[in-house]
């Protein structure tokens, strides 16, 4: 089967990882979603990497995930916090500042 | 030309009169009269002395200009302050400061009472000072100066007593109608300087001849505006019965004897244009034909004593105009009959002066009546002038009417039998109006209640009027003998051929006389045989409403120009706020509402950002990719 | 078998960010051991010290410019060095702000309104891990405009983010706006780096190549497949404009800046913005010009967009911190043109206007923190009005920071306008120009309109109060001041030095 | 330092700055001290200005008192100052209005919203600009000047004016700054335009060249940035809207600035850089903005015989004369610009004269509605002279200064545009009206009540206000000197612009 496929398939669940962030309201959700993002952006490096036949794809792709390891710690810490004052992780509650 | 380092002293000394009476204030209330009629004097003593030099001198060189400073020069358009002093100035030159004399002394005792005898005394410097630039200014734009200046000092004298609503009115109702006059003389300058690259009278008057007609009738035409405006000629006299605000010696001075005959002086100064512009001739005496009508039509329906004597002035320089319009054969007569009403029309006015002064200031000829008895001088001297306008040889008026009736009927074509029929049936009508003033005033019965005491007015007053009133007998006489006068200003003039001889001298004459007499008999019977109401009858025909109401001319302006103008002006104020104003307010909230609009957008939703980024990324790579392909 | 070489750095070069990031890492350990009492005062010298000793080290190695460093993954050039020290700078003066604990909570874990809460502003704690996060952020921003290669840009991006995404959240009043307004900034955060990573592959893909030199060559060689050329260079400005605040990517920016604590959104609105734009310019000068016909015009689009939408809806803004952001996403759009130019000029001026517009910035918000009544700062505009009666100085130092904003001659902004704008002009582009001139006149219309407010409009007595600033503030204030009006007033000697200096390691 | 051998230019302008930093160090309580420096600095920069004059020599043509020192050397922009005779004569005017203001309104800094340091402060910065913005010979310069001028304006506005200030303040603020933001673009066209030809500066003599490589479309809208700019200064109908407001809401102090000097930077502007810069889109437009003056001169005139407000009366009379102005300036023939210019001269000094008198009447009767005054000839004569004197010398009458300059315009403007000319001269007419109205209404009938108590100028007044009636009154019997000096570069202008003078018709033979 042609690599190329690889490429359809991460841009379909970069997509589906966009509309995620867009439909869902669930901080947690919302999140996972992004991180679903990341790592289609991930299989993308890796089957570029292939196809151009350099490592540096992969390389990538390592950073990504150390770089998306210290977002969930930063991002947990935020949703965390909002919830425990707030007692919901929904994003729509989280709307004072608008206008 | 010879210079001559003295003309400027004839402007200079009543000038230093204005000036130093306002500036000095009432400090100068004690002496102010007598130091303005001093240098009114002695600028008419100056007068006297450049008289006997120019006498002195052979006719080509008695013209004298004297260059002060350059005063305008930009590119070729240059103007010097010089004045020009020649046999035509010197006429008025004499009679602005001498008859302007007489009137000072005359003011000494009239104004006695006012508080404000000083600044009326400053007026009236400031007036001869400006009514001297005028007539020696030596190019259209120095004149242009003396001509605005009067029109002040008319405005400053009218408005004397300007606390006076309806006074303060009048004079600037007559400095807008001056101004009309006045554009037209700066239309005309600057068709000079455009056309002829000049606008100095020697400098016109050299391109005259090889200037288009088209052009020299436009400045022609531009000139008679002028003229029509400062001499109170038809259209726009509606502002000299008004100007009867001002005391009784402006009126006399002004608005009777010089600055209203400034138009007839323009004119015939401007006889080079007119000669290169047959139409605007045409013009000027058609202008001079319907206005001396006109004046003498209201002056037979006024009972306010000085309006009467207004619209008789107006038709008297009706006449000038006329001559003027009729060309080399009618300057020196309208010249002459300029000079002859200035003595007998200021008599009159300064007697009617003295009636007022004696009457408590009563204006209405309706509550006179038998005053011949109780001033006796003012009778006698008015009743000279009175001879001397209607034209009762060997009157003034007698040499100078007839003159211009004459030319008028000589002046060739069907255009000569209507000006000539004209002035003479205005010869009649102004002998009954004049007539009708003397009855009312001082022959009919006593109309007066008894808490008047008519009495003759100190000598101050009468001494003017009577030397005026010798004026009146003489002057005429004087001026015509051996046609002096028009000898005089000969050389001014280039003379045509004259006209074949309609009438004779002799007919004219008679044919004057006779209608003169006409118009005198009827005033009498109707006025002198019967007796005459002291309230004016309101069940009088039609025709005489609509001449009191001076033939409806402010109805007519009103109408016209006034309330349209108020309509225009209020109109315009509500487009500045609305419109102009409007529209840029307008922009300012349209920024604004769209700012609140746009700000609808952030909406606090996190997800509508996401959704915004997303869209955004979408036609970003649409986008790029259009461009692309 | 692909055989590694070992790396080779050159630490001489990597000293500035390098000092920064061992100066947050002296923070941590500070946070941890220090007494508590002593915290505050220690980090504060610890961080100004790093700062300056960066900055020190950065003009020390000035003269090394353009060449590249850690195997051509930063090339540290004349631009980056600019850009480098501007950043040192804005970061000193907001400093000052931090150093005002008042800003902060005192007790981040802490419920909005619990007991936990009270007893720890009883005790007056002070978050004072907010100088290391600084400390971080500023490493990132000073690595994202040197980055030439597409892993440390990503990095990097994430380095000066990430603190920022909790920096937003430790305001002291308002908490709940305050976590708010850390949640929104952290998931769009997030969302727009996401697409930064696959615009990141897209170009890996087209080139073969992460490093900058390697995607401009692969553009010349045009041999690659354009459609992921494109999807990279689309991807990549997502992320890049996202962070600039450019419309549309810009709706984080007025929740966030109002949310924030003042002081970091006065560090956050002025630094990131010259990182961001740094990172920009450089990508766009080095790797995509070549293809400038392709994204120019969707770019001059973006920018055109973002300068109207920034001035027009600032007017209708009731709030300072809303108003100034809306302000600094116009300016974003000012700032585009510069991208936009695509010449030395406009390299220059890029850079002359984002240090005088970082200043100025820093300047105005500190002018906010201090107009304030019992319940902490007041942003609501209606309430400024009559400063300039209670408090003149104040008010003027302000005003002066609105006219610089505004672009009125005599202070830095004019000379930022007329040099960015003449530079996209001469680029050939009109409507840049005319845009600019024209949404400029908007923007002054609301900067004006605070002016008269402060001036012209009487006090409302409802105990808004002006605090006497602290030390810190009214250095950061008076030095900000300083510098519009002089760089406003003979800003010659930095124009020589920018356009001497300025240039991109190709 | 060394005043002695410095530039005048420079040095007129620094002194009112030395005065801004002395005054800086007077204590806010000792407000006299306060005047008498601002007064003191004013009245030393008149001199310095007068010396100019004096040295000036109007033989040569170009600039005079010249200095150029690099400013911004990357973009060629330089600190270059030089006068023609054209800004001479406005820098003279400038000068001597500003201390006769200070006398006026020695109390107008009294009531404001700020102490009399700030007024006096900013009134002296202000005076160093509107030098600085006559006498800049670099375009970048000149810009720097005719928007900073803005903010001091819009203080004394906004911070000492009356009524509706801050509104009016903002309104004039706002449409200046669109102005010139229009005139910036152009301004950067211009420079990007000389930098593609290979000579990066902003000095207007080698700009001037710049035109002959401008496509005629570049050349137009170039024009018409720097032109609206100007013709919002100088209100040209429709862009007045500004001016009655600002004018009705300032001190009579500011408002003779304002309209006396602040807008005359309009009518300079158009001719020392619409002209100069842009011969073929100044000719494209000529009958576009002549027709724009002309409504201007009727419009104005119509709305200030409308006006209630005796301030926005002076106001809209000025919309009128600025019409004159710009009349003559694109009548292209000497007498047309040499008549502008000294139009604009004289303006400064009637309108002075007007907005001060018409000062002295409202802080008397407290009110600026002309139907609140009357009769006051009677109670307050020296008063009633002065603004009689004033309005004569607006409605132009002859021996009083306005006429020679109004006249050479109409004239200049006659021999080429004869039309605009003609109806132009109806301005003359409602002139009369507009200046006889409120003279009757506010001096003549009897007192009207509340006016029975009014006081007469006081010795300060009458020393504030003589020497602006000198001035009118002198140079309408003798502007030769002026005109010397404005002649030489009023024609330089006219024959860069390839015109010459309409010969006059006779000499083309009938």
């Amino acid at each position: 089967m042609s690599i190329n496929n690889y490429l359809y398939l991460s841009a379909i669940l970069f997509t589906i990882g966009a509309v995620g962030v867009v439909v869902r309201r669930n901080a947690i959700v919302v999140f996972m979603c992004v991180e679903l993002m990341l790592n289609a952006a991930n299989l993308t490096l890796v089957t570029f990497s292939r196809i151009n036949g350099t490592l540096d794809g992969q390389v990538v792709a390592f950073f990504t995930m150390v770089v998306a390891a210290c977002e969930v710690v930063v991002g947990l810490a935020i949703i965390v916090t909002i919830y425990r004052s707030r007692r919901s992780a929904s994003i729509d509650d989280a709307s004072l500042l608008k206008r | 030309m010879v210079t001559n380092n003295g003309l400027v002293y004839l402007i200079a000394l009543p000038l230093f009169g204005a000036l130093s009476l306002l500036l000095l204030g009432r400090r100068a209330d004690k002496w102010g009269h007598l130091l303005a009629t001093a240098l009114s004097a002695s600028s008419f003593a100056v007068g006297l002395l450049q008289l006997s030099q120019m006498l002195g001198r052979a006719t080509e060189n008695r013209p004298v200009t004297q260059k002060l400073f350059s005063w305008i020069s930009v590119g070729s358009f240059k103007v010097d302050a010089s004045l020009l002093l020649d046999q035509l100035s010197i006429c008025f030159v004499l009679l602005i400061t001498g008859v302007g004399t007489l009137i000072h002394i005359y003011s000494i005792s009239y104004m006695s009472h006012d508080h404000d005898r000083r600044r009326f005394f400053a007026y009236l410097n400031l007036f001869i000072a400006a009514m001297l630039l005028l007539v020696l200014g030596d190019s259209y734009l120095n004149l242009y100066v003396g001509w605005e200046g009067v029109g002040l000092a008319s405005y400053l004298l009218i408005g004397f007593w300007n606390q006076k609503p309806a006074y303060a009115t009048a004079s600037k109702k007559a400095f807008v109608m001056n101004r009309i006059g006045d554009m037209g003389l700066s239309f005309a300058i600057m068709i000079a300087f455009a056309s002829l690259g000049t606008v100095s009278f020697t400098g016109v008057k050299e391109h005259a001849h090889h200037a288009s007609e088209a052009t020299m009738t436009a400045i022609g035409i531009m000139l008679l505006v002028a003229a029509v405006g400062k001499s109170a000629q038809f259209p726009l006299q509606a502002w000299l019965g008004d100007a009867m605000a001002g005391p009784t010696p402006v009126s006399a001075l002004i608005h009777a004897a010089t600055m209203v005959t400034a138009g007839v002086y323009l004119i015939v100064r401007s006889n080079f244009v007119f000669d290169a512009a047959p139409t605007a001739q045409l013009l000027v005496v058609i202008v001079g034909a319907i206005t001396l009508m006109f004046g003498a039509l209201v002056g037979t329906a006024k009972d306010d004593i000085k309006k009467a004597l207004a619209a008789s002035t107006m038709s008297q320089i009706g006449y000038m105009i006329l001559g003027a319009g009729l060309g080399p054969a009618g300057y020196a007569f309208a010249i002459m009959h300029l000079l002859t009403h200035g003595f007998f029309k200021a008599g009159m006015f300064l007697g009617a002066g003295s009636v007022m002064h004696g009457m408590n200031d009563e204006v209405n000829m309706r509550r006179y009546g038998a005053l011949r008895k109780f001033m006796p001088i003012t009778f006698i001297t008015f009743g000279f002038g009175y001879l001397a306008i209607i034209g009762v040889p060997p009157f003034a008026g007698f040499y100078s009417k007839d003159m211009l009736i004459e030319t008028a009927f000589n002046s060739g074509g069907t255009k000569a039998i209507l000006l000539g029929s004209t002035a003479l049936l205005g010869a009649a009508i102004t002998a009954f109006y004049m007539t009708r003033v003397m009855i009312l005033t001082f022959t009919s019965t006593k109309r007066w209640d008894d808490n008047q005491h008519p009495h003759e007015s100190p000598i101050l007053m009468w001494l003017p009027m009577a030397i005026l009133a010798i004026g009146s007998v003489t002057s005429g006489f004087l001026l015509s003998r051996g046609s002096a006068l028009k000898n005089w200003l000969e050389p001014l003039f280039e003379s045509h051929g004259e006209h074949e001889e309609l009438l004779s001298p002799m007919v004219v004459s008679s044919l004057a006389l006779l209608m003169v007499a006409l118009g005198v008999a009827i005033a009498v019977m109707k006025y002198q045989l019967s007796d005459v109401d002291a309230v004016a009858p309101q069940d009088v025909s039609i025709f005489t409403r609509i001449a009191r109401r001076d033939l409806l001319q402010d109805d007519i302006n009103e109408a016209l120009f006034m309330r349209p103008g108020q309509v225009l002006t209020a109109a315009l104020v509500k487009v500045d706020e609305s419109v102009v104003d409007g529209a840029v307010r307008g922009i300012g909230q349209m920024a604004i509402s769209s700012g609140s609009t746009l700000r609808r957008t952030q909406t606090g939703f996190v997800r509508s950002y996401a959704m915004l980024i997303l869209v955004g990324a979408a036609v970003l790579i649409a986008a790029i990719w259009v461009v692309t392909q | 078998m692909i055989n590694f070489v070992t790396p080779t750095l050159d630490y001489a070069l990597l000293a500035p960010i390098l000092i920064v990031l061992a100066g947050a890492l002296v923070g941590v350990l500070v946070e941890a051991f220090a007494p508590r009492n002593s915290r505050a005062a220690s980090q504060l010298f610890i961080t100004l010290a790093t700062l300056v000793l960066s900055l020190a080290s950065l003009i020390r190695v000035r003269g090394k410019s353009s060449t590249a460093a850690a195997m051509d993954s930063v090339s540290f050039d004349g631009a980056g060095m600019l850009l480098q020290a501007s950043i040192l700078i804005i970061a000193i003066i907001a400093v000052f702000l931090l150093a005002d604990q008042e800003n902060f909570t005192a007790l981040a874990a802490a419920l909005p309104g619990s007991d936990e809460e009270r007893t720890s502003l009883q005790q007056d704690l002070k978050v004072t891990e907010v100088y290391p996060l600084t400390l971080f952020a500023v490493a990132g921003m000073l690595l994202f405009p040197l980055a030439t290669d597409l892993i440390t840009l990503f990095v990097a991006l994430e380095m000066l983010s990430l603190p920022l995404y909790l920096l937003a959240g430790l305001s002291r009043r308002r908490r709940l706006m305050s976590q708010e307004a850390a949640l929104k900034y952290f998931l769009l955060g997030a969302f727009a780096s996401a697409f930064f990573l696959m615009g990141v592959a897209y170009l890996y893909g087209y080139s073969a190549s992460t490093t900058f030199a390697g995607i401009h060559a692969a553009v010349i060689g045009g041999a690659g497949n354009d459609i992921y050329l494109l999807l990279g260079i689309a991807f990549i400005s997502v992320g890049l404009l996202f962070k600039v605040g450019a419309v549309p990517f810009h709706a984080w920016s007025p929740d966030v800046y109002q949310g924030a604590p003042t002081a970091v959104t006065a560090f956050m609105a002025a630094a990131t913005k010259v990182a961001a734009f740094g990172a920009m310019l450089r990508i766009f000068y080095v790797s995509f010009a070549e293809a400038l016909w392709q994204w120019r015009p969707a770019l001059i689009a973006i920018a055109l967009v973002t300068m109207v939408f920034g001035s027009l809806v600032a007017i209708a803004q009731r709030d300072v911190k809303r108003m100034l952001a809306y302000s600094s996403i116009a300016h974003a759009g000012f700032l585009l043109s510069g991208v936009i130019a695509l010449n030395k000029s406009g390299l220059d001026a890029s850079i002359f206007y984002l240090f005088a517009y970082g200043v100025a910035t820093v300047g105005a918000f500190g002018v906010v923190t201090l107009v304030r009544d019992s319940a902490g700062e007041v942003t609501d505009l209606n309430r400024w009005s009559g400063l300039g009666k209670r408090s003149p100085w104040v008010a003027t130092a302000f005003s002066g920071f609105l006219l610089a904003f505004a672009g009125i001659p005599l202070t830095s902004g004019f000379i930022g306008k007329f040099s960015i704008f003449s530079a996209a002009y001469e680029s050939g582009s009109t409507a840049i120009l005319i845009t600019g001139v024209l949404s400029s006149a908007i923007a002054a219309f609301f900067y004006i309109r605070v002016i008269v407010l402060m001036f012209f409009k009487d006090p409302v007595e409802d105990g808004t109060s002006v605090v006497i600033p602290s030390i810190y503030t009214q250095i950061t204030i008076i030095v900000s001041a300083v510098v519009t009006f002089a760089l406003g007033i003979y800003p010659t000697p930095l124009i020589n030095f920018i356009q001497s200096t300025a240039s991109f390691l190709r | 330092m060394n005043f002695a051998n410095m530039n005048l230019l420079t040095l007129s302008m620094l002194l009112p700055l030395l005065g801004t930093t002395a005054l800086a160090f007077t204590p806010k309580t000792n407000v006299l001290l306060t005047k008498q420096i601002a007064l003191a600095t004013t009245i030393l920069v008149a001199l310095v200005g007068i010396l100019m004059t004096v040295k000036f020599d109007f033989n040569k043509t170009g600039f005079q008192f010249a200095e150029s020192r690099e400013w911004i050397p990357a973009f060629g922009i330089k600190y270059a100052l030089g006068v023609d005779g054209i800004a001479l004569v406005l820098i003279l005017m400038s000068v001597l209005l500003t201390p006769i203001v200070v006398v006026a309104g020695w109390h107008e800094s009294e009531g404001g919203r700020w102490s009399a340091k700030t007024f006096y402060s900013l009134l002296l910065v202000l005076e160093t600009m509107m030098i600085g913005v006559f006498a800049s010979t670099d375009l970048f310069l000149f810009y720097v000047f005719f928007e900073a001028m803005l903010v001091p304006v819009y203080f004394l506005i906004g911070g000492f004016g009356t009524g509706e200030r801050a509104a009016a303040a903002v309104k004039f603020l706002l449409y200046s700054l669109f102005g010139g933001l229009l005139m910036l673009a152009s301004i950067i066209g211009i420079f990007v335009m000389a930098t593609r030809y290979g000579n990066r500066t902003f000095d207007i003599t080698t700009l001037a060249g710049l035109h002959t490589v401008l496509t005629p479309m570049m050349e137009n809208v170039l024009f018409l940035g720097f032109f609206i700019a100007f013709a919002i200064k100088a209100p040209l109908w429709p862009l007045h809207t500004w001016l009655p407001d600002a004018a009705k809401s300032a001190t009579p102090g500011t408002s003779v600035l304002l309209l006396g000097v602040l807008d005359k930077v309009g009518t300079f502007g158009m001719i020392r850089y619409c002209l100069t810069l842009f011969p073929n889109a100044s000719k494209t437009f000529t009958p576009m903005i002549i027709t724009l003056a002309v409504i201007s001169i009727l419009y104005g005139a119509f709305l200030a015989i409308g006006a209630k407000d005796i301030k926005r009366l002076i106001a809209y009379t000025s919309i009128s004369h600025f019409g004159f102005i710009t009349m003559g300036i694109f009548a292209m023939t000497t007498q047309g610009h040499s008549g502008a210019t000294l139009y604009m001269f004289n303006h400064g000094f009637s309108t002075a004269a007007l907005f001060l008198v018409a000062g002295f009447m409202i802080s008397r009767r407290k009110s600026s509605t002309i139907a609140d005054f009357g009769g006051l000839q009677r109670v307050t004569p020296i008063m009633a002279w002065s603004f009689f004197i004033a309005g004569m010398s607006s409605l132009a009458l002859p021996g009083l200064s306005s006429f020679v300059s109004e006249f050479l315009v109409l004239v200049g403007t006659f021999t080429r545009y004869p039309v605009a000319a003609v109806i132009a001269t109806f301005g003359i007419v409602l002139a009369a009206l507009y200046i006889l109205i409120p003279v009757q209404r506010a001096l003549h009938g009897p007192t009207t009540p509340g006016n029975e108590l009014l006081t007469d100028l006081t010795l300060r007044e009458k020393i504030a206000i003589a020497p602006v009636i000198a001035v009118i009154v002198a140079l309408g019997f003798y502007p030769s000197p002026l005109l010397k000096i404005i002649n030489p570069a009023a024609a330089t202008v006219i024959s860069q612009q390839g015109f010459t003078d309409p010969a006059p018709t006779i000499s083309e033979g009938k």
